[in-house]
C-alpha cells in the first residue's frame, strides 16, 4: 500500500470548560477502509467526527485530508473537499423533499452562477438536470426513490437514516463518516445497513468511517478499529485484537456483550 | 473643554445609572418570559405601560384621600403591578395559549401575534382613558419628598473619576499590549502589571488635574431616583432567589427547556406559565409605575420607546439570564447617558444627542461581535 | 395479583397517520411486561398515550381501575405513572440534583425527598458524584441513568421506560438490564419498551409483540424468546 | 363634505383629534344654515396615522369621492406635502390648520392654503423678542427633530445670531422621557436662555426636569407650548415660562372665548392647540361655500372653490384671515406669552406683526 | 364545495362567472369596495385554484391590465391602492427571501427601503445641489431608470454593509441587531442635514422628479385615450409597478428553484447540516440578505418618484414590522403569500378599515338607530370618544392575533413544488 492515507490525525485535543473531550489522539486511516471508533459513553467519540468535519476547532493538533491541511478551517469548506457525514441525531432538512434534501448536498457541484439562475441560461438547465438525475439515482440507490417526493420530516425513521446516507453521498466523498448509523434499528435492519455499508465502500470506492455500539456490526464489517476512553485512544487493531483486549472488556464491551458478539 | 468633560463624569455615569435601572426593570420581564416560551414578548412595553397608566389613576385617584406618599406610592406600585400582571394573564391566556395549544412550531408567529397584542392594547388603554377622562395622557403628581434633591459628597465623584480612568487606561494598556504581542511577538503581559501600569497613569492624571476633579463636582441625586434603584436591586435579587431557588423556580426554567417533559414530571405547563407571566407582568407594572414617578408624563404610547430600549438591553446582557438583563440595561443606560453628552462636545456639535441611540447599537453590535451569547449569557454549545 | 394498567382497544393518531390501530395490554402489580417491535410499530406511542402526552382517539386507558386516557400528563404522573421517555430528555440546563427535584415535583415533603435522592444516588453513585454538573453535558450513559432516576423521584407506582439501552455502550447496556431486575425486586412494576429484545425477554416476565400499530404475539417471556417468528424478526438471524 | 385629515391613532392623535374636534364644531354650527339653503354640510374625519403613505392613500380616497369639497388638515408636514400633491391635481382646496413648513405653500399651489404662521416668521419672532426684550446672550437650543420643531429652532438661531447673542449648542432629540443628557450638557455649557423647538408634552417634561436639576435659564418656545397641558406637565416649573404664538389668550377675543365655551361644553375638554385653527380653517372654508351657495345656487366644483377660498376673508378666532398669493396667511400677529404663575393661559406682553415673507413662486406647473 | 374541486371544469366556469360579474359591478360602482374586494377575490381565486392555464392568464390579465384601469380612471384610489400594494408586495417578496427562505429574521427592512429612496430623492430634486460642486440637480426624469438600478446596487451594498456583522450572530440576537441598525439609518436620514446637508434631515425632499411620460400618454392615444398628464401618471405607476411585481416574482422563483433557493432553505431548517452538506453560510447568508436588500432598494426609488417627497418618517421600525407581518400573515416562504400578505394588509390599512368608519360615521351624521328589539342604539349619541376612525390601529391588532391563532401557516403555507423529472425522449 504505497498509497498515502485519506485521513491523518496528529495530537488532536479538544476541551470543554475543564473537560478534556478528545485527549491527543492520532490516527491515520487508509484509502478504501471500513474503520471504526468504538468507546464508551461520552468518551469523545462524535466530538472526534465534530473535529474532523472542522464543527470544532481542535485546541491542539493537525489534521491532514488527503494530504492538505484541514486543521481549523471552514466545515462547508471541508466538505467541498469531499468528506461527509451523517449524524448521531438526524438531522435532516425537514420541511425539504427527499430529492431536495440530496440536491441540497450537490451544491458544490453544481456549477451555475447566480446571474444562471436569474436569467436561466442554457448552463442553468444543464446543471440543475444533471443534480435532479444524479439525486435520483442516489435515491435509488439507497431503495428511497418511492420517497423522492415526500417530505423528509414524514419519512420512518430507517429511511431517515438512509436519506441522511444518500444526502452524504451526494457530495461524492472520498470519506465518509457514520456516527451510529444503526442506533434504534432492530437486528433486522441492522444487518440490512450492514450489506448496504460494504456495499458503498465496494461500488464508489469511498473509505468510511465509523462510530458504533453495535458490537455485532463493528466486528463484522469494521477492518480496523480505534478504542477511545476519557477522550484517549487506548487502542488500534483488528476486530480480534480489540476483542480480546482486556482494557478494552472491562471498559466498554462488559463480560456479557463480549461473548453476544462473538457468539 | 477636557476640564468640563471630566467634571461632568460621575453626573453622566449616575444619570446613566438610574437610567439603566430603569431599562433593567422592564428588560426583566422581556427575560422572564423569554426564558420561558423563548418568544420576545413584544406586548410587554404595553403591559408596563398599562402600569404605568394604572399607577398614575391610583395617585390622581388617592392623592386627596392618603396624606402619606410613600403610603400612596406602595399603593401606586401595587396596583399597578396588578393590573398589568393581570393584562399579562390575559394576554397569555387569549393570545398565546391557542397557539401553543396548536403546537405551532414556527417562532415568528408567536411574534406577529405579538405585535398584534402591542397594538390593541394600546388603543384599548386609549379607548378606556378616553371614555373616562376624555383625555390620554396622564400626569403623576409631584410630591415635595420624591423630588427632593440629595447632594452627594464630593469624594463619591472623585472615586468615580478615578475609577473611570483607572478602566480607561486599563483598556489603554490592555490594547497596547495586544498590538506588541500581535506586532512585535512579545510576551503577554501579566493582568497584574497592566493594572500597574493602569493605577500608575490615574495617579498621575489625578495629580495633574486635581484642580479639577476636586472642584466641587456637584453631583446631585433626588429621592424617586434612589427609589427606582433600591427597587430595582430588590426585583433583581427577589427574581434571582425566586428562579434559582424555589421549586417554582426549578420548574420555571425546566418548562422552559422541555414543556412536554416537564409535564411528565405532574407539572401543569400552563400553570407555570401562567405564573411565570404573572411575575413578569408584576414587574413591568412596576416599573411602569416608577417610570412615570420619574419622568412625570404616561400615555398609551409610553410603552414603545422604553420598550425596545429594554429589549436591547436584555439581549445585550444575554437573553433569558436575570443578571445579563440587569447588566445590559446599566450598560446601555451608561452608553446611552455618555453617548448623549458627550457626543456633542466630542464633534463640536456636528453630531449631538440625537447620535446618541446610533452609538448605543454600534456598541451592542460590537459587543455581540465579540459575545454573541450576550455579556453575560452562557455560551450553549450546541451538541452535534 | 393486581391490575395496574389496562389499554382497552386503544386507537392512536399523529394527524392523518394512524399509529396504533387497537392496542389491548395490561399489566399486573410486581411484573416486567416488554414491549418489542420494529421501528416504527408504535412502541413508543404506546408509552406516551398511557402517559397522556398524546390522546387516543379511540379506546380506553385504565389505571388502576380508573380511566386516564383523556387526562392531561401532569394529572396522569399524579396519579402514579413515571416515564423514561424515549431519548432521555434530560432538562439540559437544570444541574443533576435540580434534575431529581423535578422528579419529586409533586412531593411537598421535604423528608420525602430528601430520602428518595439518597436512594437514587445510592443505585446510581456515580449521579451522586456529578450531583452539581448541568444535565446537558452529561454522557449519554449517564444521563440514561439520570432520567431513571428521576423517574424514580416521583415514586410511581408504575414505571414506563422507552429503549433505556438506546445508544449505550455494552458494559451500560448490562448496567441497566441489572438496574432494571433490581427495581423489580424491591416491587416496582415496569413497563419495558427495548429494541434490543433479547436482552429485554431475558429480565420481563411477559411480553407482547407490536407490529405496525398493532399486537400480534404475546405470552410469557420465555415463551417469546422461543418463538420461530419472533426470533427471526427481532432477536437476529 | 368637508374633510379632516390628521392622525386619530397613534402618539399624535392627541393634536390630531384637537384638528378633527375644532372643524367639527364649526361644521356643526353651520349646519343648520345650510339645511336652510337647501344643502347638507357634514364631516368626514379620516386618520392619516401621521404616516406619508396612508396620507397619500386618504388623499386618493377623498379626492376621488365627489362629495368631498375641501380639506382641513394634516398635522404633520410630512404627510401634507406629497398628500398636497394629490389633492393639487384635482384641485381640491386644503386648508391647513397646523403645518408651518414653509415648503408647505412654498410650492405656490393654488389649492394649498394654510392659517398658521409659518417657522420662517415665529423663530425669528421669538428671537427678537428674546435677545431684545429678556436681554438673552447664551441661548441653547433644544429641538424635537420633526419639521416643525426644528425648522422653529432653525429659524429662531439664525434670528438670534444675527442680533448678536451667543448660540452655546443647538440640539435635536427624539427622546421624550429622560432629558438628563441635554441637562448634562446645560449644565457645562451655563446657557442664561433655553429654546425649545416642539410641542408641550416633551416640553412640558423638559422643564420641568431642568428645574429639578437647578437649571435656572429663562425657558421659550413657539405655539407648539400653547397648551394648558404644557403647565400641567411642567407643573410648578413653567413658572416664567414664554412661548410665542399666533393665537392670543382666547380671552382676549370674545369670539374665542364663546367658541371655547361651545367647545367644552360640547366635548367635555378645552380647545387646544390646533383646534381654534381647525376651527377657523374650517370656517373659511364654510363661508367660501356658503358665500358660493347663496350667489349661485349650487354647489362649487373643486375648482372653483379653491379659487373662492384663497379669496375669502374671515374675521376669525385667531383674529383676521386672509390669504396671500401662496396661501400663506397675509398678516399674522404674533403674540409672545408670558406665564407669570404656573398656570394657563399666561399674559401676553407682546403682539409683533410680521408678514409672511415672499418666495418667488416658478411659473405655475 | 369538495364536489367543486374535483370538477375542473364546473370550477372554471364557476370562477370566470364570478370573475365577470364582480367586474362588471366594479366598473358601475367604483368607488364602493365590495365589489372592489369580489374581484380580488375572483382574481385570487382564478390563480388559486387548479383551473387551465390559459383561463389563469385570462382572467388575471383582463382583471389587472382592464378592469382595474378602468375603473381607476373613475377612481383614481383604486391606483393608489393598486401602486402601494405592488410596492409592499415587492418588498414582502424581498423580505420573504431573507425571512422566508433562509430564515433570518430581520427588523430593519426599511432601512434598505430608505437607502432606495434616498437614492433617487436626493439626485433628483435640486437637493444633490447642497453638497456636489455642479449644480446640474435636479437630474431630468429620464435618469429615473437609471437610478432604479443604481438603487438595486446601493442598497445591495448597503446589505453587505449591514449584514457583515449582523448576519454572524443567530436567531433573536440578529432581530436586535437589524432592528438597531434599521434605526441607525433611519437616524442617519434625519440628522445628516449637517454638518453637510445630505438628507435635509426632518424636512425631507421635496420635489422629486418622475419619470417623464409623454411618450406614454402618445401611447395612450394611439389607443383613443386621451388622458391629462394627472390622470396618466396614476396609471402609468401602476403599470410600472406590476411590471416590476411580475419581475420580482419571477426573480423570486428562479431563486427559489435553484441551488441557491435550496442552499437558503437548508441553511433555515439545520445550520449545521447545511455546513456539513458543503454550503458555506456566511456568504450564502450574505447572499439572501443583499438579494432581499436590492428588492427593497428598487421598490425605495419608486416610491419616491410616485410620492415626489420623501422624508425619515416613512421609513420607521413599524414600517418594517409591518413588512414582516405581510410576509407571516401570508406564509412564511410562500410567493403567492407574501404577495396576498402584502395585499392584504395594505388593503385593510388603507381601504377596508376606512371604509368601515366611514360607513359608521355616514351612520352617525344620519342619526341611524339600530334595532334590534330588546337593544336599541341611536348612532348619533356615539361618544365622540368612540370615534371610529380612531380605533382602525386595535382593529388591525385584533386581526392579527386572531390569524395568528386560526391560521398560523399564513394565509398561503409554503408549499414545496414538486421537482419534475424530465422524461428523456
Ligand atoms: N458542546 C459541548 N459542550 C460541552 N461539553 C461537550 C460538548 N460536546 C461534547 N461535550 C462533552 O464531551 C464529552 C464527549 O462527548 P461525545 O459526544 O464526543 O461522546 P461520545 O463518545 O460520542 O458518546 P456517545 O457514545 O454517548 O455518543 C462528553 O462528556 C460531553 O458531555
Ligand atoms: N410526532 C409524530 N408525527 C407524525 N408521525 C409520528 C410521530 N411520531 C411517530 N410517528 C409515526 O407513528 C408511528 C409509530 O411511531 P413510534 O415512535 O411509536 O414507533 P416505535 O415503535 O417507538 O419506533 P422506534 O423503534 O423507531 O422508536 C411511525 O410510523 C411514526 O412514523
Ligand atoms: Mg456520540
Ligand atoms: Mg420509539
Amino acid at each position: 500500500m504505497s498509497e498515502a492515507p485519506i485521513l491523518e490525525v496528529e495530537n488532536v485535543t479538544k476541551t470543554f470548560g475543564g473537560l478534556v473531550a478528545v485527549n491527543d489522539v492520532s490516527l491515520k486511516i487508509p484509502r478504501r477502509m471500513i474503520f471504526a471508533v468504538i468507546g464508551p459513553n461520552g468518551a469523545g467519540k462524535t466530538t472526534f467526527f465534530n473535529l474532523i468535519t472542522g464543527i470544532y476547532k481542535p485546541d491542539k493538533g493537525r489534521i491532514l485530508f488527503d494530504g492538505e491541511e484541514i486543521t481549523g478551517k471552514d466545515p462547508a469548506w471541508i466538505a467541498a473537499r469531499g468528506m461527509a457525514r451523517t449524524f448521531q441525531n438526524i438531522r435532516l432538512f425537514g420541511s425539504m423533499t427527499a430529492v431536495e434534501n440530496v440536491m441540497v448536498a450537490r451544491h458544490v457541484h453544481t456549477k451555475t452562477s447566480y446571474a444562471d439562475a436569474l436569467l436561466h441560461t442554457p448552463r442553468y438547465h444543464r446543471e440543475e438536470k444533471k443534480a435532479l438525475e444524479r439525486s435520483m439515482e442516489l435515491l435509488e440507490y439507497m431503495q428511497l426513490s418511492h420517497r423522492a417526493h415526500e417530505l423528509a420530516k414524514n419519512l420512518p425513521y430507517g429511511e431517515q437514516r438512509r436519506l441522511e446516507i444518500a444526502r452524504a453521498l451526494a457530495l461524492e466523498p472520498k470519506l465518509l463518516l457514520l456516527d451510529e448509523p444503526a442506533a434504534g434499528m432492530n437486528p433486522q435492519e441492522t444487518e440490512d445497513l450492514q450489506k448496504r455499508i460494504v456495499g458503498i465502500r465496494d461500488d464508489l470506492g469511498v473509505t468510511i468511517l465509523l462510530i458504533e455500539h453495535d458490537m455485532q456490526l463493528v466486528m463484522s464489517i469494521s477492518e480496523r478499529i480505534a478504542v477511545l476512553d476519557y477522550g484517549k485512544k487506548i487502542l488500534e487493531g483488528t476486530p480480534e485484537e480489540v476483542q480480546n483486549d482486556p482494557r478494552v472488556i472491562e471498559a466498554y464491551l462488559g463480560r456479557g456483550a463480549a461473548e453476544g458478539a462473538s457468539s | 473643554m477636557l476640564e468640563i468633560l471630566i467634571q461632568l463624569l460621575p453626573s453622566v455615569l449616575l444619570e446613566g445609572l438610574i437610567l439603566g435601572f430603569v431599562y433593567a426593570m422592564i428588560a426583566l420581564g422581556y427575560t422572564m418570559v423569554y426564558g420561558v416560551l423563548e418568544l420576545i414578548n413584544f406586548a410587554h412595553s404595553e403591559i408596563f405601560m398599562a402600569g404605568a397608566v394604572a399607577g398614575a389613576e391610583t395617585f390622581i385617584l388617592l392623592k386627596g384621600v392618603i396624606a402619606n406618599p410613600f403610603l400612596l406610592l406602595a399603593l401606586a406600585l401595587l396596583i399597578g403591578g396588578t393590573v398589568a400582571a393581570v393584562v399579562a394573564i390575559l394576554v397569555e391566556r387569549l393570545a398565546y395559549r391557542p397557539l401553543r395549544k396548536r403546537g405551532t412550531t414556527n417562532r415568528l408567529v408567536p411574534l406577529i401575534t405579538a405585535i398584534g397584542v402591542s397594538f390593541f392594547l394600546q388603543d384599548l388603554v386609549r379607548l378606556i382613558e378616553g371614555l373616562w377622562h376624555n383625555a390620554f395622557y396622564r400626569r403623576y403628581p409631584s410630591f415635595a419628598v420624591f423630588e427632593a434633591t440629595y447632594n452627594l459628597p464630593n469624594w463619591i465623584g472623585v472615586i468615580t473619576i478615578a475609577l473611570t480612568v483607572w478602566v480607561g487606561f486599563w483598556v489603554l494598556a490592555y490594547f497596547g499590549d495586544w498590538l506588541l504581542r500581535r506586532f512585535k511577538n512579545r510576551a503577554p503581559a501579566k493582568g497584574r502589571t497592566l493594572s500597574l501600569v493602569a493605577a500608575g497613569l490615574t495617579l498621575v492624571f489625578l495629580f495633574l488635574y486635581r484642580h479639577v476633579v476636586f472642584a466641587d463636582l456637584g453631583m446631585t441625586i433626588q429621592m424617586k431616583s434612589i427609589l427606582v434603584i433600591v427597587v430595582s436591586l430588590a426585583m433583581l435579587y427577589g427574581l434571582n432567589w425566586l428562579v434559582h431557588k424555589t421549586k417554582l423556580g426549578i420548574a420555571i426554567r425546566a418548562v422552559a427547556q422541555d414543556a412536554q417533559t416537564a409535564s411528565l414530571m405532574g407539572i401543569d405547563p400552563d400553570v407555570i406559565v401562567s405564573r411565570t407571566f404573572l411575575i413578569g407582568g408584576f414587574l413591568g407594572g412596576v416599573a411602569g409605575v416608577l417610570f412615570g414617578l420619574l419622568y412625570t408624563l404616561v400615555h398609551p404610547y409610553v410603552g414603545f420607546i422604553p420598550g425596545i430600549k429594554a429589549f436591547t438591553a436584555a439581549v445585550l446582557g444575554g437573553i433569558g439570564n436575570i443578571t445579563g438583563a440587569a447588566v445590559g440595561g446599566l450598560v446601555l443606560g451608561m452608553l446611552e447617558m455618555l453617548g448623549g453628552t458627550y457626543l456633542t462636545f466630542l464633534t463640536n456639535g456636528a453630531m449631538g444627542t440625537e447620535y446618541k441611540d446610533i452609538l448605543a447599537f454600534m456598541i451592542l453590535i460590537f459587543i455581540l461581535l465579540f459575545r454573541p451569547q450576550g455579556i453575560i449569557g452562557q455560551q450553549l454549545g450546541e451538541k452535534v | 395479583m393486581k391490575k395496574v394498567l389496562e389499554l382497552k382497544n386503544v386507537h392512536t393518531y399523529y394527524g392523518q397517520i394512524h399509529a396504533l390501530k387497537g392496542i389491548n395490554l395490561e399489566v399486573y402489580e410486581g411484573e416486567i411486561v416488554t414491549l418489542i417491535g420494529a421501528n416504527g410499530a408504535g412502541k413508543t406511542t404506546t408509552l406516551r398515550t398511557i402517559s397522556g402526552m398524546i390522546h387516543p382517539k379511540e379506546g380506553e386507558v385504565l389505571f388502576e381501575g380508573a380511566a386516564v386516557h383523556h387526562l392531561p400528563a401532569h394529572l396522569i404522573v399524579k396519579r402514579g405513572i413515571g416515564h423514561v421517555p424515549e431519548g432521555r430528555r434530560i432538562f439540559p440546563r437544570l444541574t443533576v440534583e435540580e434534575n431529581l427535584e423535578i422528579g419529586a415535583f409533586l412531593e411537598n415533603d421535604r423528608h420525602k425527598v430528601e430520602e428518595r435522592k439518597a436512594e437514587v444516588f445510592d443505585l446510581f453513585p456515580r449521579l451522586a458524584e456529578r450531583r452539581k454538573q448541568l444535565g446537558g453535558t452529561l454522557s449519554g450513559g449517564e444521563q440514561q441513568m439520570l432520567a431513571i432516576g428521576r423517574a424514580l423521584m416521583q415514586d410511581p407506582r408504575i414505571l414506563l421506560m422507552d429503549e433505556p439501552s438506546m445508544g449505550l455502550a455494552p458494559v451500560l447496556v448490562d448496567l441497566i438490564f441489572e438496574t432494571i431486575a433490581e427495581l423489580n425486586n424491591r416491587g416496582k412494576t415496569i413497563l419495558l419498551v427495548e429494541q434490543n429484545a433479547l436482552k429485554a425477554l431475558q429480565v420481563a416476565h411477559r411480553g407482547y409483540v407490536l407490529q405496525t400499530g398493532e399486537i400480534t404475539l404475546s405470552g410469557p417471556a420465555k415463551e417469546l424468546a422461543e418463538n420461530e417468528e419472533v426470533k427471526r424478526a427481532y432477536l437476529g438471524g | 363634505k368637508i374633510a379632516t385629515v390628521s392622525p386619530l391613532s397613534g402618539e399624535q392623535a392627541a393634536l390630531g383629534e384637537m384638528i378633527k374636534l375644532g372643524a367639527q364644531l364649526a361644521v356643526e354650527e353651520a349646519q343648520p344654515e345650510f339645511e336652510k339653503l337647501g344643502f347638507k354640510l357634514e364631516l368626514a374625519p379620516q386618520d392619516d396615522q401621521a404616516n406619508p403613505d396612508v396620507g397619500v392613500a386618504v388623499a386618493r380616497r377623498l379626492v376621488t369621492d365627489p362629495e368631498i369639497v375641501a380639506i382641513v388638515g394634516h398635522l404633520n408636514t410630512g404627510v401634507a406635502i406629497p398628500s398636497s400633491e394629490v389633492y393639487k391635481d384635482y384641485q381640491l382646496a386644503m386648508v391647513s390648520p397646523a403645518n408651518t413648513g414653509p415648503a408647505v405653500t412654498d410650492r405656490c399651489y393654488l389649492n394649498v392654503n394654510r392659517l398658521v404662521g409659518r417657522d420662517d416668521v415665529q423663530g425669528p419672532a421669538g428671537a427678537e423678542f428674546a435677545v431684545k426684550e429678556l436681554g438673552a446672550k447664551r441661548i441653547f437650543i433644544v429641538h424635537d427633530k420633526t419639521t416643525y420643531g426644528q425648522g422653529v429652532a432653525e429659524q429662531f438661531k439664525k434670528k438670534a445670531e444675527e442680533l448678536g447673542a451667543q448660540v452655546v449648542g443647538f440640539v435635536g432629540t427624539e427622546e421624550k422621557a429622560n432629558f438628563q443628557a441635554l441637562i448634562l450638557q446645560m449644565k457645562a455649557k451655563k446657557p442664561d436662555f433655553v429654546y425649545f423647538g416642539g410641542i408641550y408634552h416633551q416640553a412640558g417634561v423638559l422643564l420641568k426636569q431642568m428645574r429639578e436639576r437647578g437649571i435656572k435659564a429663562t425657558f421659550m418656545g413657539p405655539d407648539g407650548l400653547d397648551s394648558s397641558k404644557f403647565v400641567e406637565i411642567a407643573g410648578e416649573a413653567a413658572k416664567g415660562a414664554y412661548y410665542t404664538t399666533v393665537a392670543g389668550p382666547i380671552e382676549k377675543y370674545p369670539k374665542a372665548k364663546a367658541m371655547a365655551e361651545k367647545f367644552e361644553k360640547k366635548f367635555g375638554k378645552k380647545p387646544e392647540s390646533f383646534a381654534i385653527y381647525a376651527y377657523d380653517s374650517a370656517n373659511v372654508v364654510i363661508k367660501a361655500l356658503k358665500d358660493f351657495v347663496a350667489y349661485a345656487k349650487r354647489a362649487p366644483t373643486r375648482a372653483e372653490l379653491s379659487m373662492l377660498i384663497r379669496q375669502t376673508t374671515l374675521e376669525g378666532v385667531t383674529g383676521y384671515v386672509a390669504f396671500d398669493y401662496k396661501g400663506d396667511r397675509k398678516k399674522a400677529d404674533y403674540f409672545v406669552v408670558h406665564l407669570k404663575e404656573a398656570k394657563y393661559p399666561g399674559e401676553v406682553v407682546k403682539v409683533i406683526s410680521f408678514p409672511a415673507p415672499a418666495t418667488k413662486c416658478e411659473a405655475i406647473k | 364545495m369538495k364536489k367543486l374541486r374535483e370538477n375542473p371544469l364546473l370550477l372554471s366556469a364557476v370562477i370566470a362567472i364570478v370573475a365577470l360579474v364582480a367586474s362588471f359591478w366594479l366598473l358601475n360602482n367604483p368607488r364602493s369596495t365590495l365589489p372592489f374586494l369580489l374581484t380580488l377575490g375572483a382574481l385570487l381565486a382564478a390563480l388559486l385554484q387548479p383551473i387551465p392555464k390559459w383561463l389563469k392568464v385570462l382572467i388575471g390579465g383582463a382583471i389587472l391590465l382592464l378592469v382595474i384601469p378602468a375603473a381607476g380612471f373613475k377612481n383614481s384610489f383604486l391606483f393608489e391602492l393598486g401602486i402601494q400594494t405592488g410596492i409592499y408586495a415587492a418588498m414582502a417578496l424581498g423580505l420573504n427571501v431573507v425571512v422566508g427562505l433562509a430564515g433570518l429574521l430581520d427588523l430593519g427592512y426599511a432601512a434598505f427601503f430608505a437607502v432606495g429612496a434616498y437614492t433617487w430623492a436626493i439626485f433628483g430634486s435640486p437637493q444633490a445641489n447642497e453638497f456636489m460642486p455642479w449644480k446640474i440637480f435636479p437630474l431630468p426624469g429620464e435618469y429615473f431608470y437609471l437610478f432604479m438600478l443604481i438603487a438595486v446596487v446601493v442598497a445591495a451594498i448597503t446589505g453587505v454593509v449591514i449584514g457583515s456583522p449582523a448576519l454572524r450572530l443567530k436567531g433573536d440576537y440578529l432581530a436586535i441587531v437589524t432592528l438597531g441598525l434599521g434605526e441607525v439609518v433611519r437616524v442617519l436620514a434625519n440628522n445628516l442635514d449637517q454638518p453637510i446637508n445630505f438628507t435635509n434631515g426632518p424636512q425631507g425632499i421635496t420635489p422629486i422628479q418622475r419619470p417623464p411620460i409623454d411618450w406614454f400618454i402618445a401611447l395612450l392615444e394611439k389607443f383613443g385615450l386621451q388622458l391629462s398628464r394627472a390622470e396618466a401618471y396614476p396609471l402609468f405607476f401602476y403599470l410600472l409597478v406590476l411590471v416590476i411585481i411580475g419581475i420580482v416574482t419571477l426573480v423570486n422563483i428562479r431563486l427559489d428553484r435553484s441551488r441557491f433557493g435550496r442552499a437558503w432553505i437548508a441553511i433555515r431548517e439545520d445550520e449545521t447540516a447545511a455546513r456539513a452538506m458543503g454550503i458555506p453560510l456566511f456568504p450564502t447568508k450574505l447572499l439572501a440578505f443583499a438579494t432581499g436588500a436590492s428588492f427593497s432598494g428598487a421598490m425605495g426609488a419608486l416610491f419616491a418618484a410616485k410620492q415626489l417627497y420623501v422624508s425619515p418618517e416613512s421609513f420607521t421600525l413599524i414600517q418594517s414590522i409591518m413588512i414582516l407581518v405581510m410576509v407571516i400573515l401570508g406564509g412564511m416562504g410562500s410567493i403567492p403569500g407574501a404577495i396576498l400578505g402584502a395585499a392584504t394588509v395594505t388593503i385593510l390599512n388603507v381601504d377596508l378599515l376606512k371604509s368601515a368608519s366611514d360607513y359608521l360615521n355616514d351612520l352617525r351624521n344620519a342619526g341611524f338607530t339600530l334595532d334590534l328589539g330588546f337593544f336599541k342604539y341611536n348612532f348619533a349619541n356615539l361618544p365622540n370618544q368612540l370615534e371610529p376612525a380612531k380605533y382602525e390601529r386595535m382593529v388591525f391588532g385584533l386581526i392579527m392575533i386572531l390569524m395568528m391563532i386560526y391560521r398560523p401557516e399564513g394565509i398561503i403555507p409554503e408549499r414545496r413544488h414538486v421537482l419534475e423529472m424530465k422524461e428523456e425522449s
